[in-house]
């Protein structure tokens, strides 16, 4: 059955492959997936997970994404090798968007070889296959994806015993759930074994590229950052695709900061709505608390009067924003790059905010506990930007390293300092030219610790005032805090080959870039520089690559080309050397899309 | 020149932990001279004064308005932050999160509580933070020039004439309706009762809701208003005659039961409320939202204590099994777990 | 007592002063004030008068400024040539800073003269003055201020006749306010007549510039502009400077728009709060209401979450943005230009709106009108841009003209077009190529007239969808309509005097940069091409303006130059030529400003 | 696959406007199997069918969450616009003011009403538009994936353990207190009375607050959930046996007075109510509050009219004096003033 096109099984292509598997939602297929990508992560063979879930809870098509590559290649990939199509109601469409010579698994009912004469069909008998070996009915429906793995397990050579350990770990070792689904397992590579004959020319082995390396989704990631950054007040209001953050975050805190006698040293709250959560991070910030939440697009949106507040009344705190599709209610449970703008400039009036880019989880964890310290030493809220690519997929890592930088708290005017200067001091006072005020705690005992706070127009010492001169010199010294905010964020990431062309990224386009790259130089012999943009405001090294390069691609994963536009806004030389290379259809990018469209700009 | 407050009552140029009055005091108010406002700042210093805070453990928060503006009229020794319109309930929920020992005292407008504010009010009703959240009420918005708020009762006539087609929102019904534990509804002009139930707000373990009618003498105080100086002083019907006997009071006595009753606050201070009006018992929950349905069909100004929980409630910190040590200052080595937790993490993800 | 620098009476000022008035909040200084331009308008001679006030009700400084101008300059200067102090409190900070050579009128027993030799000095008994001519104690607070209209008219020859009629026009002929006051003007006139001996310069005389001219405020024009717009659902709430526009709107409707029966054909509707607005407007313009709001910066952060909605499902309304000085609650009672990244791209994800923006109050009564048309023909939210200093000053301005366009409904698909169509329609369909579908309103009496409107992924016909093709296509298409609205809003106004250097602006920086660029010409010899710009998206006449010059200096009357920032992110081409002039005190720009940070630029 | 509605009743197929019970169908739930929220939308089809209301005069709005998703699928024939969280209330208000002659349904979640939407909720019921606003009420976000609403009940449980430490939001009560004239609390699964207050509620003139129990049996159905089907279904004490009597039925004839209760909504149409708990009279407010007051105390959970207006309360557009015809389709005669009017305006200002 299989035809012209697919490789001949001498040629096999081992550890790089892409699987993907449909199903519908709420069908326990999570399970089964995290057991393919964790049995293949324990061969040591680099891989990454992406889940692709409706907005909704239960019955819909949601569709899984395995990439197995051996180069350490983890990006999205448009067409799969492998298809898996558990779900009837969208076999049709999954079947005829494989492209040619992939390998179809699908119920052998639901007859599909006619459609792809170009593809290699394996038809299975799931519903015979379950009955076998699943006695109780109500549990059929779920535990039949289990079956589909002991398929793939002997199809590709995914061994027994790292999924039947995968397995065990994804069922937290509940030996009940664990006795239905083996059965299912073994007996789908059973079947496999003994029915399938294979014609495809993929196949996986051990290998050991993942030493010292976990799997972990990025919201889990950060959450661990805060923790460890020593975050004491989280108010929160659920919102896809952020809530798993803030979730995994009380679980961490609950169990590593309750003392002995059940005390806590911190407070998880779920807010009202995230205008409640953002005033909550103020007062909680302003009464010294390191303090975070986490939300997305619509609710960001929500917080911007408050941030106004914030950013005018000095106040510290962090927001990951793990961003979905928008605008508005948009896609919730897709990604996107698409609140640069939202964030950089939220609140009206003259704004800017301080935003925190990291391409991985590693990033994400690092970045996050720094993030407590970025923000109590600007005394400014701080954005950490996520999405869900990054915030709710599965990805390989490095072990988190524990931080060697101390949580600082920035410029705080305590008691004995006031002793010190006999109370003389003044809350807005730039009296180290930098920009940045001290600040006291409310609760300081020394009768001239209290200040007023507000949003409306003060003097250096914190009276009320709607004086010109004095409206301005505050203006102005914040936007001297903003410069020297510039050093002390994150740089760039620069990688050089000499080129006159660049090639300018953020955030979770990280993967595909890489791997455009690469392919670029070749295939198609065009060597790029790399910059890879890791917070707003913009370096004097973002600058300099600007500067020092005839044309400037930059990626952005969102239809307006945010990052471009901020750079031209912000870099005026930018001009028009800076070209777009756009992507917003709610997938992450992929490698070929970038290839493609730069190659297109360079030859216009 | 503009809003002067009261001259201060004669009494101990002292108080229990040695400050003076002055040491309560804040800036000039910029209100209109005659502002309801100004007199809820005056018995917010007395009553401080009294109770003998001390001025650093208090932290006081608003939102936008006339009434917002008055943090900066008492207790210059404070920490404040006026924040932004109809948030105060969040802002103030913040810091009370990030340091428990902090006494907050929430000021607001009936324009910043119960119009743009009305869901906050709602839900930092049902936290029970340690704090008390008073409503200067003067049915209008007086900083945007006498628009009606949702306090403005059916009726009523704006300055220019426009009458109220809503009906008016009873706070004091909402924070009861929340499970607020000490509900009160005063008149700015009873010097009185203004400072007995303030102190034992101040004194009450959580959160204290005072829905103080404060007549805006520029906006709302004509004829054809109902919360005008003149209406109020007409209508008030006081409930109670109101004692405040604070926890360390040397004094103290255990006070005769009768027709007074004795609430305990929580700290070991009482209130004692000697009924005026036989028939409402305030610590009945049930008895005290009728009696409000009531007045409101009768168009009665019920001043006084309108229910006052007969036990203490636990406050939020509480639930929350929250450590005693104020979060804002715990050191790193509490925050930041050891290694140890990070390895194992790592391991479980490996 | 007059010293150097003073001019000789010979060299006499006529008709072009500028005059300070410094009062307190609540005083009722503003009907003196008001008297006294309407006064000199009366006369022929063009004036305008800016008023300073603070953010209470009462007993705080405030300031009015009316200038006098033959050749019509009508912006902000900085210096008074005459200052009158009423107000004990800022007296010496006021004395202190006027410019050597300023008339000085102040009560007497302040004794000021000492202090500024260098002015020209007219104590004036205004206590005394008030016991003689106001029996009632309570009253003389007040009508203090009218000694000083008298005490001027005799000074600078403001005809007393039209000081009577413009103080009975004020207080629209209320005899009892009137038997008042005028005793007190005659009486400043008849002791200035007998006292003063006139030291200063300045003048003024009939002149017949006024014909076919009104005394407007930006506010009221604009609420007459949505009143013949055909507004019908006005859902607001107050917010300082805005509130005076909706109430303006809520008087002109229900004078003019309510029937014989008393049936009004509007609703105007006090909201909860600003979101609840924005929400109001949605679902009035969703039903088919003319909507419109006026809000300030904060209340357009709070709107930002609907924005997006309104954006993604298209939704016609207005919201007229009367800026304020931000960020945050910032300085309610003074100026900006502060909101304009905020508008242009509010919310989250790939939003832009269309903002329009006027210049004075005809054009704001004029693009009012046709901000409505314009929501429904794009089916989108469209702001007006104002700004206090426009919403809130008195501006002279030629007469209104009646609309000529007539109200257009946009793409309305009717019941009897559906029965043509036999019910075959998608309401997101992109028929015509220009990026706007039809829509049908709720009520439509046709079984296929109903679609369901979403902030989330749909079809051309309105069905769900999450596929990426599906979001992907719908964006594209809101990016085209987009597109196609850059042919319909207003162009900007090119003036050329065959320069390299242009400068550009918008909004009400418009009078002190009509003053800058002819002072510039004259007294620099620098001719400048200009452009004012007054809407985005930006049209082609815009591009080809900065294509065409070498330098472009933008105008921003706020600290982050927020036209520039717009005009590089989104004309690419600008790239470094751009420069930015910025004022952001507070106070509206004055022409020196503009000059100065100009010659600076081009000498650097 | 997903989410079905039960089976229609048997009955005549088609209504008094000839349209058949297809016509006031939507698209296919994707909800949960066995989501309460789908016996709501079956009622909604089956009330709306039997009412025969005119699909196209109904407008249906919602905010966000698996509640606010099921305008689609019911009436596909009717406008709907599922908006933003929390927001429901003020699209609606925009939508009835631009045009009066509609009907709305408003659809929302305990989250969406009773958290983000709290504010909007309670300014809405001040209002009175002619609106049908139901809450499905499971007591978690559900969308979100089984966190707290406000309308959880203290002590239950979330599906991984986690108990509530705070008290309910008690909406019916709110919507009283804020003046609402019809108020009723219901259960998904008591088909009659559901189809009963429905048709009621959408012949009342004005607006109906329908409280509806409506479990979530993906993340709130559990044991120690205060509202799963077998906790609601034991604890369910219906307060009458309710009749609708529409005001076109033919065989209308003067009901006779008694225990039963003849409520007149305004359009004509009749609720009757005959009472299972005499104790309780639907048409006293303050009884109504004090009667929600007490069954929160004994944790009963009462269905049935809980408040119906005596007598009918002028909506919205009538305190506003709107013209009759929807001012969405006015023609611009109407709302472009003549030349003269601006001459005038003009003149006065020059
Ligand atoms: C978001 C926002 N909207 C509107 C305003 C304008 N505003 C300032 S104060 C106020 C109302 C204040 O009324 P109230 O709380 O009753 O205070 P009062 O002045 O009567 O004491 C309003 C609407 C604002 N500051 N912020
Ligand atoms: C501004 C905003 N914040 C958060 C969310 C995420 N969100 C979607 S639905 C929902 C809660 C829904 O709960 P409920 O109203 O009870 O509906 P249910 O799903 O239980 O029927 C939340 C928080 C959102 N869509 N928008
Ligand atoms: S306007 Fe009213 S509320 Fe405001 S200060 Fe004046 S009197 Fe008080
Ligand atoms: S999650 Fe709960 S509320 Fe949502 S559809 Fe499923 S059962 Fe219904
Ligand atoms: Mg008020
Ligand atoms: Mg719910």
């Amino acid at each position: 059955m299989s035809t012209a096109g697919v490789a001949d099984p001498v040629a096999t292509v081992v550890n790089d492959l892409s699987l993907h598997v449909a199903t519908a939602n709420g069908s326990g297929s999570q399970t089964s997936n995290m057991v393919l990508l964790r049995a293949l992560f324990q061969m040591g063979i680099p891989v990454s997970g992406k889940n692709l879930f409706p907005s909704n809870i239960q019955g819909l098509p949601t569709w899984f994404t395995i990439r197995v590559s051996k180069d350490g290649w983890i990006a999205r990939k448009r067409d799969s090798d492998v298809l898996v199509c558990m779900n009837p109601d969208t076999v049709d469409e999954d079947v005829a968007t494989a492209r040619p010579g992939a390998a179809l698994i699908y119920e052998e009912t639901l007859n599909q070889q006619s459609k792809r004469p170009d593809c290699i069909h394996y038809p299975v008998p799931f519903k015979k296959l379950i009955a076998e070996c699943c006695p109780d009915l109500k549990l059929r429906k779920l535990v039949v994806n289990m079956l589909y793995v002991g398929v793939l397990s002997h199809l590709l050579g995914i061994e027994m015993a790292e999924l039947k350990k995968a397995l065990n770990r994804q069922l937290h070792g509940k030996q009940k759930a664990i006795d239905i689904n083996v059965p299912a397992l073994e007996h789908g590579a059973k079947w496999a074994a003994e029915h399938m004959k294979k014609r495809d020319p993929f196949r996986v082995q051990r290998m050991d590229a993942n030493k010292g390396r976990i799997v972990v989704e990025g919201n889990a990631a950060a959450a661990m950052g805060f923790l460890f950054g020593g975050v004491t007040v989280v108010p929160w209001y659920p919102i896809t695709p952020s809530s798993s953050l803030c979730e995994s975050l009380e679980e961490y805190l609950t169990e590593y900061r309750t003392d002995a006698d059940g005390k806590r040293s911190f407070c998880v709250i779920q807010a009202e709505d995230e205008i409640a959560a953002a005033g909550m991070l103020t007062g909680a910030g302003w009464a010294g608390a390191r303090t975070v939440t986490a939300t997305s697009g619509p609710g960001v949106s929500l917080m911007n009067e408050i941030l106004g507040l914030a950013y005018f009344a000095e106040i510290p705190f962090v927001i990951a924003n793990v961003q979905r599709t928008g605008p508005s209610t948009g896609l919730p449970t897709r990604t996107m790059q698409g609140d640069l703008l939202t964030m950089i400039y939220a609140s009206h009036g003259d704004t800017k905010h301080i935003v925190l880019i990291p391409s991985d989880p590693k990033e994400a964890f690092e970045m996050a506990t720094e993030s407590l310290n970025v923000a109590e030493e600007f005394q400014t809220p701080v954005f950490l930007m996520l999405d869900l690519d990054l915030g709710m997929n599965y990805w390989m890592s490095d072990r988190f390293e524990y931080p060697k930088a101390p949580i600082t708290r920035g410029k705080l005017m305590t008691r004995e300092k006031l002793e010190q200067l006999k109370g003389a001091w003044g809350r807005y006072a730039d009296v180290d030219g930098d920009g940045v005020a001290w600040r006291t705690l409310p609760g300081t005992d020394h009768p001239a610790a209290a200040y007023f706070t507000r949003g409306t127009g003060h003097t250096p010492d914190a009276k009320y005032s709607e004086k010109p001169e004095h409206w301005k010199g505050n203006m102005d010294r914040l936007a001297r805090k903003f410069q020297t905010a510039k050093g002390r964020v994150p740089k760039p990431v620069v990688t050089s080959k000499g080129s006159k062309t660049g090639l300018l990224y953020y955030g979770t386009t990280h993967e595909a870039v890489r791997e455009a790259a690469a392919s670029l130089e070749d295939k198609h012999g065009r060597k790029l520089d790399l910059c890879r943009v890791r917070a707003f405001p913009f370096t004097k090294e973002v600058e300099d690559f600007i500067a020092s390069h005839d044309r400037v691609y930059v990626v952005d994963n969102n239809r307006d080309g945010q990052m471009a536009m901020v750079l031209r806004a912000e870099v005026p030389t930018c001009g028009p050397k800076v070209r777009s290379v756009l992507h917003y259809d709610g997938m992450p990018i992929t490698a070929a899309t970038i290839v493609e469209q730069f190659l297109a700009q360079e030859k216009a | 020149m503009a809003g002067t407050t009261e001259a201060p009552e004669a009494g101990p140029s002292t108080n229990r932990i040695g400050l003076g009055k002055k040491d309560y005091a804040g800036s000039k108010s910029t209100l209109c001279v005659g502002c309801g406002h100004d007199l809820i700042t005056a018995r917010i210093i007395d009553s401080a004064f009294d109770l003998g805070l001390k001025p650093e453990n208090v932290v006081k928060i608003s939102g936008i308005g006339c009434s917002s503006k008055t943090p900066a009229y008492f207790m210059s020794r404070s920490f404040a932050f006026n924040s932004v319109h109809g948030r105060m309930p969040s802002v103030a929920t913040g810091a009370s999160l990030a340091n428990r020992q902090l006494k907050v005292i929430g000021i607001s407008g009936d324009g910043d509580t119960a119009n743009i504010g009305m869901g906050q009010f709602i839900h930092l009703m049902r936290r029970n933070l340690n704090m008390v959240y008073i409503v200067e009420n003067n049915g209008v918005y007086g900083l945007t020039k006498g628009q009606f708020s949702a306090t403005a009762d059916k009726g009523s006539k704006q300055k220019w004439g426009t009458v109220n087609t809503a009906d008016p929102v009873d706070l004091c019904a909402l924070a009861i309706e929340m499970g607020c534990g000490f509900v009160a509804r005063l008149f700015a002009g009873n010097t009185k009762m203004m400072k007995q139930v303030l102190q034992a707000a101040m004194a009450h373990k959580g959160t204290a809701l005072l829905d103080v009618i404060s007549p805006c003498v520029t906006f709302n105080n004509h004829a054809g208003s109902t919360k005008s100086f003149p209406y109020v002083k007409d209508h008030e019907a006081a409930l109670q005659d109101i004692g405040f006997v604070p926890v360390y009071d040397p004094t103290y006595q255990e006070m005769k039961e009768g027709e007074e009753r004795v609430v305990s606050l929580g700290d070991g201070s009482k209130i004692t409320l000697k009924a005026l009006d036989n028939s409402h018992n305030p610590t009945d929950r049930i008895a005290a939202l009728s009696m409000l349905a009531r007045s409101r069909d009768d168009a009665k100004l019920l001043t006084g204590m309108i229910y006052v929980s007969p036990k203490a409630q636990p406050v939020y910190a509480e639930t929350q099994q929250m450590v005693d040590a104020p979060l804002a200052s715990l050191p790193a080595e509490v925050t930041r777990p050891p290694k140890t937790v990070l390895d194992k993490m790592m391991d479980s993800l490996s």
